[in-house]
């Protein structure tokens, strides 16, 4: 059945969230809030990436340039994953990779904090050139 | 005696080279060995002045022989009706001017080898033959002359200097550039290869490629025309003439001006007319024009100046003007009037500037207002330069008169009407000369002693012994020429007959 | 541009129309607020938020399965450490817990430019539509992940277990380096 | 039969009883004044009679055609077919003045005999000649001795055979002119040597002067001599010269010194003009020699041309106005009265002024009528102008001067208006009495030592003998009958008076005439009764006068009688005739020329006339100069033309209205300055506009400073600020350019090159510092400058590939 908004919507939605993204980044001393900012922005790419897989004509197959994978039945097997398909993989890695970032950051963050007394972003600018 | 003009040329050069090798306090030995190396040459030139072979235009004494074949270059010197003048006025006038510095104390050595060498060069301009040998011996006579200047001349010598430097090397530069159109458009009939050689480049027909060009050739004409009309000096490249001649020691101003003024002349007669005849036709008219504003214009300079050397440097600016005049005429009593006037205007003014050496060694200024009565002092001296003074102003039964008549009885006989105007103009220059000669005699030597600067008469002293055996001769030629011109024009008439008759040749057909 | 927006949309009348304008509202909002509040403890409630709302979206979009991991992971996983974060970083003493914010106005200029550009972009460009049905994807995902995508799931993996040993190595209490 | 008195030395061979009046005690060095004692007999007085009878004994020698030395006796026609006599002539003074420059002060008395000698011995050969040609009594007596001087030639084309294009010969003519000269000039000389040893006895520079002298007498023999043209141009100046070293003899002065330049100057003004003239006529004829000229002009030399025939004449008289002090050049005259009296009586009385009269004479052939007239106006404006300025100058020696230039002014108008014989006659006598006026004034001075007649007065009983013979030498001048002055002056008004007759032009030229007689003879007087007559004005001059010893006063005498007797006998009419005009052929010739020529040929003025000879004197072509043989042939006598009655008539009617007008200013003068009867300071203040006019000199001599002199010194000191101005200026100019430009380079090079390398290190490093700026370690601006890098890309991308549709949108609106 159709969606239910046209595509245009989507792309506005993640546009506004990205640039909420970039103002949280831009203006908030904490180093948290960067990070919350960081997850927007990657939410409002996630959306694109799923509002084109559901809208757009795929460019490209995943055809041939995939990878035979040998099945026991001797003849190799190809799979082949729908052409859309490319847009909410992609989506899933945005989101592994956001989670290991997430964790790595705030990593960092603590040991800023812990070293620092504080995670002021501004104060932490040692690779000052 | 076939090496007569090599020796003449290089006898100063090695005198030089013996004064270098003397030592340095012994100033009455160099001065001996420079009077010798300059007396060879005027004895020599007795033996051209007699052995000169008066009805032929060929060149006489010639010595030729291979110098730089790879150019086709050879040593060639010889010596026609043009030139055999001015080597024995060169011999003169260089043997004069050796006693006129005799007390030069600054660097002597220096002093006479330089000047041996300025002697040598200009004997190889007049005698040389091949337009390279022209060329080099032009370039050897000038550099002397600005060390002269520049190192034993008055307070502002170093101006002069290279004024006078600046000016001929760019005449020299222009008459490099057509001395190569020459060489790389001419082809030797006999040898068929490019030549120097001034008697080949001479025939017309030898010429090819860019020279059939008519506005070609008339370029070259100009830069020839402009390197000589800076020596001339000719009205609007005379400036340094007046500078070079305040700023030098007597002796050089002598040599400048009894024979360097002399090349520019001699250099249209020997290059620029042979070479280019059609065109030399064209422009005579210019030529007498820039000699008429040269005689008027110069007369009225020499009027308004108070030096007394930058008045006898502006007469031969006007005396020079007359040669133009005579020049530019192109026909036979033209050119021999304009040939004696230039012996003539060496012996005169030579004498003039030695005149003035005179009294400046005395009284260490040359400002006429400041002089006044010295006729009452030094009376031989006056006669001296009542003499030297009648002789440059044209007075008859003195040499200036007949070369001066003979310029316009040559530029009267060309008969065109332009040319014709000219001289009538021209002839007011007799005037004004009269004028700036004899008001200028008066302020010096009549009237009451001037009353401001009267310690200066103290040292005037009667002129002596040595000065008056520089003068004697001069008087004597300036005389003899004025009494009966006849000897001194038999030698030049036929060679500058035959050059009026080939400029006639080709008059008409380029 | 709002006009193109409202014509896009099929229609006012459908009711699920308005259920997705709700969510999207709630997302938009919720981004403000992330932006916009003062507390940083409010922001972080706010971002659980527009996490909610994103997921919604991704159901709109028929997108099953990235639905349920933005539910899974983002709000699951990553925000929660993002309080921790929160919490560990903010001595509680800290009552006004202000999180300043430094040339808000550039900030928002950017923001706005940014956001221009996007729309600009979005609206302009005529993106060739194909309107296909709407399938289930997880066996489509799964087929690309095995297929063209296998060497990147690969590198997925080592890349999660690569953070995983940083995160706990960073955060290690005790002995300093 | 006329005995010419003629004072000199024998010839050579006689006692050198020179210098006459050399009295016992011989003054060495004349440093101190000598004493002449006027007393009675003396020697002086003796030795006069010898030279007379001298001078006697050779003019009759010379007539009879031998010279008796004894048993041996000379045939005395080699005077003239030989040119060594003339050429002794000449060369005695040039020798003379050569010894006297060099060896003058060690010469005893200085040397002055020497010159003396060489001068008198000139006189007697001239003497001789003139005996001879007397003697001959032929009018077209004519002898030509040649050299070459110069000759160039040119070949048509390269080794072809020469043409001559360019030949002065140099060489000697002797006719009845040139021997009238020689006598003139050497008689002067000689008397001028013999007064200058009284006169000049306490100068400094006595030596010197007689050698200046000598070289004037040569020149002016030179001059008289020489048969072509460009040998009297160079005479012409010698003479030139000598008159400028002698005016500026006493050179400490100011004004000699003025003087002496502005005669050489205005000279050489007229000289220019002559020269061009010389030039025309070389250029159409392609001679030199006198000749040579007339002949080819006779021969149509000029072609059709007559109107440059008459500028070339015109223009060779030019050469006679600045000579011979006409009109517009005869400022230099009165100012040369700054040199000695003795020079002032040669050169500027008698012998050089003369030249420009002798050149018309000599090149008389080839004025054409127009010619002529122009020289008749000329000669007549300039007796009567001179004669004005005359009336009221009071230096005796200025008024003198005037009455030169109204002299010289007859005989010019006497030439120009045809009357040969008696214009060239009138310098004969001219020269004798205006010497003897001279000297006397000379000996005035030198007695009451002031030039200002208004000092003098009453010098009758102390000093005789010179006012004798003043008194007759006025009695000439003012053209009293009986006097010699009178025949000469008649005969030019009787001759004027004819020539009027065809030429209504010349009218006025004869009132000038008559005017000029009346005034000078009223000045003369006036001079004669201001000096010698009434009271002496100047009472302690008086008492020191006294009369000049016999070495001035015997020239004085000689000269007196001269001014009576050198016109009688009628010789000189008889020897020098009008010769056959050259120009009037030239003309006939170019009637013939132009188509449909009218036969009858315009006439000269006075041509017909029988003043003229009748028939031509046949000039002959070219050849005439061959080596020396004679030319002279025979030929009636010119002057004694079958008595025409108008010619008569007009002469009986000038004699009337001469001795007229004499009578009346002699009569004036008498009555004003004798008899006091009217008081001159009456009439100057009645006409006292005419009174300054007169006494300034017409303010020629200012009009000429301002207008030529003032302008020329200002046109040189331009002319020299322009050459040290512009042209130099242009070249330092030049000269600074190139130092600018050397600067400029050095500049750049050092600035630039060198910049660019180290240029490119600085950009460097300010751009490292500049981007530093960049990293400032804080994320946000690193994200902030991406972010606003893509919005600046996309943006400006949109912006290149939609312009034309943004543009036209915005512009819709």
């Amino acid at each position: 059945m159709m969606p239910v908004a046209s595509l245009e919507w989507f792309l506005m939605i993640a546009a506004f969230l990205f640039a909420c993204g970039i103002y949280t980044i831009l203006t908030r001393k904490n180093a948290v809030s960067v990070l919350m900012g960081v997850e927007l922005v990657l939410n409002s790419a996630n959306i694109n990436l799923v509002a084109f897989a559901r809208f757009v004509k795929p460019a490209a197959s995943l055809g041939p340039q995939s990878v035979p994978i040998p099945m026991e039945s001797g003849a190799a097997a190809v799979i082949y994953g729908a052409p859309w398909a490319s847009g909410h993989v992609f989506a899933a890695f945005v989101i592994i990779l956001a989670a290991a970032e997430a964790a790595v950051a705030l990593g960092i963050i603590l040991g800023i904090y812990r070293s620092m007394g504080g995670v002021d972003v501004d104060e932490v600018s040692a690779l000052k050139g | 005696m076939n090496h007569i003009l090599s020796l003449m040329t290089f006898v100063p050069l090695l005198g030089a080279a013996i004064i270098i090798a003397l030592p340095r306090q012994k100033h009455e030995l160099v001065k001996s060995v420079a009077a010798c190396a300059a007396g060879i040459p005027l004895f020599l030139s007795y033996f051209i002045w007699k052995g000169f072979d008066r009805t032929t235009a060929a060149m006489q004494f010639v010595e030729r022989f291979d110098w730089i074949p790879m150019f086709h270059i050879q040593y060639s010197m010889g010596i026609d009706g043009i030139s055999v003048t001015m080597v024995m006025l060169t011999a003169l006038i260089s043997f004069i001017c050796i006693f006129a510095s005799w007390n030069i104390e600054k660097g002597v050595k220096g002093y006479f080898a330089l000047f041996l060498l300025l002697e040598t060069g200009m004997m190889g301009v007049f005698c040389a033959m091949d337009f390279f040998l022209f060329y080099v011996f032009w370039e050897v006579m000038l550099l002397p002359m600005y060390f002269l200047i520049g190192i034993w001349g008055g307070p502002r010598k170093e101006y002069a200097a290279i004024k006078f430097f600046m000016y001929t090397l760019v005449g020299s530069v222009l008459m490099l550039v057509v001395m190569l159109v020459f060489y790389f458009n001419v082809t030797d009939p006999a040898t068929h290869e490019h030549t120097f050689d001034l008697l080949v480049l001479r025939n017309q027909d030898a010429n090819s490629g860019s020279l059939l060009v008519n506005s070609v050739r008339f370029l070259c004409f100009i830069g020839l025309f402009v390197g000589f009309a800076i020596k001339v000096p000719m009205f609007p490249f005379h400036t340094w003439l007046p500078d070079a001649h305040v700023e030098a020691p007597t002796a050089i101003s002598v040599i400048l001006a009894g024979i360097l003024l002399k090349m520019g002349t001699y250099g249209m007669f020997r290059i620029a007319f042979p070479l280019l005849p059609d065109i030399a036709n064209d422009c005579a008219w210019w030529i007498g024009l820039f000699g008429l504003i040269n005689i008027v214009y110069g007369a009225l300079c020499a009027m308004a100046q108070d030096d007394l050397k930058k008045l006898v440097a502006y007469s031969s600016i006007s005396h020079m003007g007359y040669c133009l005049l005579g020049m530019g005429a192109m026909t036979t009593a033209g050119f021999n009037g304009a040939m004696l006037q230039m012996f003539n205007h060496g012996t005169i003014t030579s004498m003039l500037f030695l005149l003035v050496g005179v009294i400046y060694e005395r009284v260490h200024h040359r400002w006429i207002s400041r002089f006044g009565g010295l006729a009452t002092m030094v009376p031989v001296y006056t006669g001296f330069v009542t003499f030297a003074f009648f002789a440059s102003l044209g007075l008859p039964g003195l040499s200036g008169f007949i070369s001066e008549a003979m310029c316009f009885i040559g530029a009267w006989q060309n008969g065109t009407p332009a040319y014709l105007k000219l001289t009538i103009l021209a002839t007011s220059g007799i005037l004004l000369g009269a004028a700036f000669h004899l008001w200028a005699l008066q302020r010096m030597f009549l009237g009451e002693k001037n009353k401001i600067y009267t310690e200066q008469y103290h040292h005037v002293t009667e002129i002596n012994g040595r000065e008056i055996f520089c003068l004697v001769p001069l008087v004597i030629v300036i005389l003899w020429v004025g009494v009966y011109p006849g000897p001194l024009l038999d030698m030049m008439n036929v060679s500058l007959s035959d050059l009026q008759a080939f400029m006639a040749h080709y008059k008409y057909n380029h | 541009m709002i006009l193109t927006l409202a014509a896009a949309g099929s229609s006012w009348a459908d009711p699920a129309f308005w259920v997705f304008l709700a969510f999207a509202a709630m997302t938009v909002g919720s981004a403000v607020l992330v932006a916009a509040t003062r507390n940083i403890v409010y922001s972080a409630y706010a971002l659980l938020l527009t996490f909610f709302g994103v997921a919604g979206l991704y159901v709109f979009l028929d997108a099953d399965f990235i639905a349920a991991a933005q539910v899974l992971v983002y709000i699951g996983g990553i925000l929660v450490l993002i309080l921790f974060g929160v919490m560990l970083t903010n001595r509680i003493h800290d009552i006004h817990l202000s999180n300043e914010t430094t040339h808000p106005v550039t900030g928002a200029i950017i923001a706005g430019a940014v956001f221009l550009v996007l729309a600009y972009v979005a609206l302009r460009t005529d993106w060739e539509l194909d309107p296909r049905p709407a399938v289930p994807t997880s066996q489509e995902i799964g087929k690309a992940f095995m297929g063209k995508y296998l060497l990147a799931f690969e590198a997925a993996s080592v890349l999660l277990l690569a953070a995983l040993i940083g995160a706990a190595y960073l955060a290690r209490r005790g002995e300093k380096e | 039969m006329s005995e010419d008195h003629g004072h000199g030395q024998g010839h050579g061979h006689e006692a050198p009883a020179h210098g006459h009046g050399h009295d016992d005690h011989g003054h060495g060095g004349g440093e101190h004044r000598t004493h002449f004692s006027p007393a009675g007999f003396t020697p002086g007085l003796a030795v006069m009679l010898l030279g007379i009878v001298a001078g006697g004994w050779c003019f009759s020698a010379g007539r009879s055609g031998h010279l008796a030395l004894g048993p041996a006796s000379i045939d005395l026609n080699g005077l003239f077919d030989a040119p060594w006599a003339s050429l002794v002539i000449l060369c005695l003074p040039l020798v003379a003045a050569f010894v006297q420059i060099f060896f003058g002060r060690k010469l005893p008395r200085n040397g002055d005999w020497v010159s003396t000698i060489a001068v008198g011995a000139g006189l007697a050969l001239s003497l001789m000649m003139l005996g001879r040609i007397i003697g001959i009594y032929d009018w077209q007596f004519e002898r030509v001795h040649e050299m070459e001087w110069i000759s160039l030639f040119s070949r048509t084309f390269p080794g072809a055979q020469d043409v001559v294009t360019f030949r002065v010969p140099m060489g000697i003519l002797i006719d009845n002119v040139t021997v009238i000269m020689l006598v003139v000039v050497t008689l002067v000389s000689t008397l001028v040597h013999i007064y200058s040893i009284g006169y000049m006895a306490d100068d400094p520079r006595y030596s010197r002067f007689f050698a200046y002298l000598s070289i004037f007498t040569f020149s002016m023999l030179g001059l008289v001599l020489c048969n072509n043209v460009f040998a009297l141009y160079m005479f012409w100046e010698l003479v030139g010269l000598s008159s400028y070293l002698l005016i500026g003899f006493w050179f400490e002065k100011k004004s000699a010194a003025d003087a002496q330049k502005k005669a050489f100057l205005v000279n050489r003004v007229g000289d220019i003009g002559m020269f061009l003239g010389i030039l025309t006529f070389f250029l159409m004829t392609g001679e030199l020699t006198y000749k040579g000229i007339f002949g080819s002009v006779a021969n149509g030399a000029f072609g059709a041309q007559m109107g440059l025939l008459t500028a070339a004449g015109v223009l060779l008289f030019m050469g006679a106005v600045g000579k011979s002090a006409q009109f517009p050049l005869h400022i230099w005259l009165p100012d040369a009265m700054e040199g000695p009296t003795p020079v002032s009586a040669l050169i500027h009385a008698a012998t050089m002024v003369a030249a420009g009269v002798y050149l018309v004479t000599r090149m008389y052939p080839v004025f054409t009528p127009n010619a002529l007239i122009v020289i008749a106006w000329f000669g007549g404006f300039t007796a009567i102008f001179a004669a004005t300025i005359a009336l009221c100058a009071n230096d005796i020696k200025k008024v003198l001067a005037y009455s030169t230039v109204s002299q010289l002014g007859y005989m010019i108008m006497g030439l120009g208006a045809g009357a040969y014989t008696n214009g060239f006659f009138h310098l004969w006598t001219h020269a004798f009495f205006k010497a003897c006026l001279f000297l006397g004034s000379g000996s005035v001075i030198h007695a009451v030592v002031t030039q200002d007649m208004r000092e003098m007065g009453g010098l009758r009983r102390k000093m005789p003998i010179t006012f004798w013979t003043m008194l007759l030498s006025t009695l000439a001048i003012a053209g009293v009958p009986f006097t010699s002055g009178f025949t000469s002056k008649d005969g030019i008004l009787g001759d004027l008076l004819f020539a009027a007759h065809e030429h209504p032009a010349l009218w006025p030229v004869v009132i000038f005439a008559f005017a000029g007689a009346g005034l000078t003879a009223f000045y003369m007087f006036r001079l004669i009764f201001m000096t010698f007559t009434g009271e002496p004005r100047a009472k302690e001059k008086f008492e020191h006068a006294h009369e000049s010893p016999w070495v001035m006063a015997a020239p004085l005498v000689i000269l007196g009688s001269l001014a009576i007797l050198s016109d009688k006998g009628g010789w000189f009419q008889e020897l020098v005739g009008k010769p056959e005009s050259a120009a009037a052929a030239a003309i006939a010739h170019a009637e013939a020329m132009k188509p449909g020529a009218k036969p009858h040929a315009e006439k000269a003025p006075g041509h017909e006339g029988d003043a003229g000879p009748s028939h031509a004197k046949a000039p002959d072509v070219g050849s005439g100069y061959v080596g020396s043989l004679p030319v002279a042939h025979a030929g009636a006598n010119p002057y004694h033309p079958p008595h025409s009655e108008e010619l008569h008539h007009a002469h009986s009617a000038a004699m009337v209205l001469s001795i007229l007008v004499a009578g009346l200013g002699i009569g004036l003068s008498f009555f004003t300055y004798q008899k006091k009867l009217i008081d001159p300071a009456k009439i100057a203040a009645a006409a006292a506009p005419v009174h300054r006019l007169l006494l300034n000199k017409y303010w020629i001599d200012e009009f000429f400073h301002e207008t030529l002199v003032k302008p020329a010194l200002s046109i040189s000191r331009a002319c020299s600020r322009f050459d040290l101005k512009v042209v130099d200026g242009f070249v330092n100019l030049w000269g600074k350019a190139t130092e600018v430009w050397s600067w400029i380079a050095g500049t750049f090079d050092q600035k630039v090159v060198d910049g660019a390398v180290n240029g490119t290190a600085d950009v460097v490093m300010s751009a490292g510092a500049a981007l530093s700026r960049f990293q400032t370690g804080r994320l946000k601006t690193y994200l902030a400058w991406a972010v606003a890098g893509l919005v600046i890309l996309t943006g400006g991308f949109h912006l290149v590939t939609h312009w034309a549709q943004i543009v036209e949108h915005l512009t819709r609106k």
